[in-house]
């Protein structure tokens, strides 16, 4: 198996240290994505200020590495690394960086697609919204079940 | 019979809202062998007006499991309202 | 027409300098791409020790900005940056990094993606592999017409 | 009249070594408005020997160009072997 680099941290990230988590004399291509607080205005709360995330820390690591294990069945992945800030990240800086070295390029990009895809479906980490005039979980926003049902 | 009981997100501050500050993370009194399926209807009788998202998804001991499992004494039960991390 | 940034230089390159020339409130994901030198050893020539690049600069400059008008019509892109290092570049060391910003993360995986293809295709940039016994062109190692033809 | 030439990566080498240190790089006598599509004999004329991939480019003034522009004097062409970036 290769090497798998996972951290949740409030602390800022940073790409640099990601991609040299994965960079390797094998390596071909190195693929990097980087997932940032996008600004917006919400039409009656106001601008965004940052996203708030939260993570069930124990099951995202090992739900993370599961998903990482996929990828290196289906792709050549030399080393991987998937750095997920928690806390409040501001507009514009990154929530999440995933670097993916292989020994040719489309699999690197093919590899990364699918770890931030897949990610964002299952790993239990969520985000609250801070607008200006209110903060919501994003889970809020999605339909529920009727009360009482 | 004792299992684990967390909660995420919106759902944990309505849980400790209605239950008090250690309901997002509690352990419950079970039926012994209970059907993960079975759960969510009893979680909302513990917890009378908890939002329940329509895609909540069941892990178990951090794992996603069918909702064929068998709850066991002792097993730690994650309510993971739809994620949004990245 | 959004921001494109492209240079050539001997220098090391450093990621987090393409990223940084990328980054925007209104971005949501960042694509990256890194080329690395890849170790490999040839069966009478030995081991890779570097590569060296040479660029025709003033064209390489022109036909990468022409690549990047592209993507920009195909896709939502709010900023890239293209840093190639000419000169030799030692094993595990990137050659190339590509960023692209853009609101969806789809978009920037798309973008990067084109921009490496083409620019592999049409960049006039040529990579000489220097191996242990001997020195050679990659554009040497192609098919030639017959001499005096 | 006077255009100028410039050879890359191993065209380079070689042309140096046929005609001297500065003859990648160099002013050459051609005719009046030849096609572009005409100068690659025009040069392994000049250059006899002198290496050709069959997949190499020609460009003017920084520029990939058809094989019907017609040379003008002054423009810098540029013989552009496979190129091998990124």
């Amino acid at each position: 198996m290769p090497d798998f680099h996972f951290s949740l941290s409030t602390d800022p990230l940073d790409p640099a240290r990601a991609i040299a988590a994965v960079t390797r004399p094998e390596a071909g291509g190195i693929a990097v994505f980087l997932g940032t607080t996008r600004g917006e205005t919400h039409p009656t709360l106001g601008p965004l200020l940052h996203l708030d995330y939260h993570a069930y820390p124990e099951m995202a690591e090992k739900e993370t590495r599961r998903l990482f294990a996929q990828a290196a069945d289906r792709w050549p992945v030399l080393a991987a690394a998937i750095h997920h800030r928690l806390g409040a990240v501001p507009v514009g800086e990154p929530s999440i960086v995933i670097a993916v070295a292989t020994p040719h390029r489309a699999d690197a990009f093919a590899a990364c697609r699918f770890l931030i895809d897949e990610l964002k479906k299952t790993v239990p980490i969520w985000k609250r919204e801070h607008y200006q005039h209110s903060a919501r979980w994003q889970a809020e926003t999605t339909d529920h079940v009727a009360p009482g049902k | 019979m004792i299992v684990r009981v967390r909660f995420f997100a919106h759902m944990a501050q309505h849980a400790r809202n209605l239950a008090g500050p250690h309901a997002d993370n509690s352990q419950i009194d079970v039926p012994d062998a209970l059907p993960l399926a079975d759960l969510p209807d009893l979680l909302q009788q513990r917890f009378p007006g908890l939002p329940w998202p329509t895609s909540t998804l069941l892990a178990v001991n951090q794992e996603y499991l069918p909702p064929t499992y068998l709850l066991r004494p002792g097993d730690e039960i994650a309510i993971i309202p739809p994620v949004s991390g990245g």
